[in-house]
């Protein structure tokens, strides 16, 4: 299990694979699910041109790490991957990623669906955008199911 | 006994700080203590959410001395 | 939209990232969701040394490519990247992969769990499996929900 | 008319051909055509898939002259 937040930019898929690497699975999973969050150049008709991540040190990490291991021990998962920006991030650019890894498909599908889901209600992150009429703090996100 | 209370995103823009150390009786619901800080600075601010030593805590919950008390808007994170 | 039947081992997230680079959506994508389906070296109880995974030339590729187009429709997707392995396959090296582009995350939870339950029920494809106790075709998938 | 029909998998190995051309009169139904196939083998074979010009057809499917027939068991990708 890893869960990082970061202050530059990365690639997801460079992530997974250079995670999965030093993991010693081969031939144990079957199923790998992952979602990768990125920032859109528009938010409800709104043109934006960056955004500021901001979190809160030391809860955010204690909290994802909760909805990890809660999720592992639900759907038997094999590993967790969960990467998080903050700071100022660009248009196009990576803001999270996670990645479940279990024996078949049902459980890394609703296990990687389901952390993101509890990481968007719960996980305290804050996104502030700048848009093309100033800036502005998001006030919810859009639903999930 | 004091505790120290950081803020958040928005809420922390419109403190105009991002922490302090507040004086309040030992046993002190957290909900008494978000009403004492947005009287004295005379604020308005719905959906607050509220942890105590980065845990998710319930507005009755009673404030020891030295917690870390965070006050801060929904999350938007992902 | 690729959809691509391979004979030679590929790393799924290369493939999606190399896929990524060549498209023309840097801001106007916020989601995306894969699934890449791995050699496992068990299979109900049973030790897996090898597969050789078979398929119908021309309908299998329809086939997906019929499945890739109506999740567009359904869910507004930006892209769909489906790559399937045939041949013998290995312990650990990836056998599918399915990923999906959108706006928002649940359009493309939704679509890429769909055309891989699709692809599963579907797709013109069979697994003879090589374990301890001799050679077998698999004669049903676990299910998906 | 002629039909080509093909095999895949269990099956092919079961009847011990990939494909053959069959002889069958126009608009048989592609479930008679099965019938012949497994009669005239000898041999059993449960829930068969059918696919007429690298389509899904149902049972009832008339074929035509010149269609590429495909029997195969239930499909196992992914």
């Amino acid at each position: 299990m890893l869960i990082e937040i970061r202050k530059k930019p990365f690639n997801a898929y460079q992530e997974i694979q250079a995670y999965l690497e030093n993991l010693d699975l081969a031939g144990q999973y079957g199923a790998t699910a992952s979602f990768v969050g990125s920032m859109r150049d528009f938010n409800e008709d709104k043109k934006v041109t960056y955004m500021t991540l901001e979190h809160y040190p030391g809860m955010t990490e204690k909290h994802l790490e909760t909805i990890a291991k809660e999720a592992i021990e639900k759907w038997q998962l094999l590993d967790v991957l969960i990467l998080h920006r903050v700071g100022k991030v660009k248009i196009s650019e990576d803001i999270v990623l996670v990645a479940t890894w279990s024996a078949h498909r049902k459980e890394a599908f609703e296990s990687c669906r389901m952390i993101m889901e509890q990481l968007k209600s719960g996980a305290p992150f804050w996104k502030k955008e700048e848009t093309n009429s100033g800036s502005q703090w998001v006030e919810k996100n859009t639903p999930g199911y | 006994m004091q505790v120290s209370v950081k803020y958040f995103a928005s809420l922390r823009e419109l403190m105009g700080e991002a922490s302090s150390v507040i004086e309040i009786e030992e046993g002190t619901p957290i909900s008494q203590l978000w009403q004492l800080i947005i009287e004295n600075k005379n604020i308005e601010f719905e959906n607050v959410m509220m942890a105590v030593n980065m845990e998710y805590v319930k507005s009755e919950h009673q404030l020891k001395s030295g917690d870390e008390v965070a006050f801060f808007p929904p999350v938007t994170g992902g």
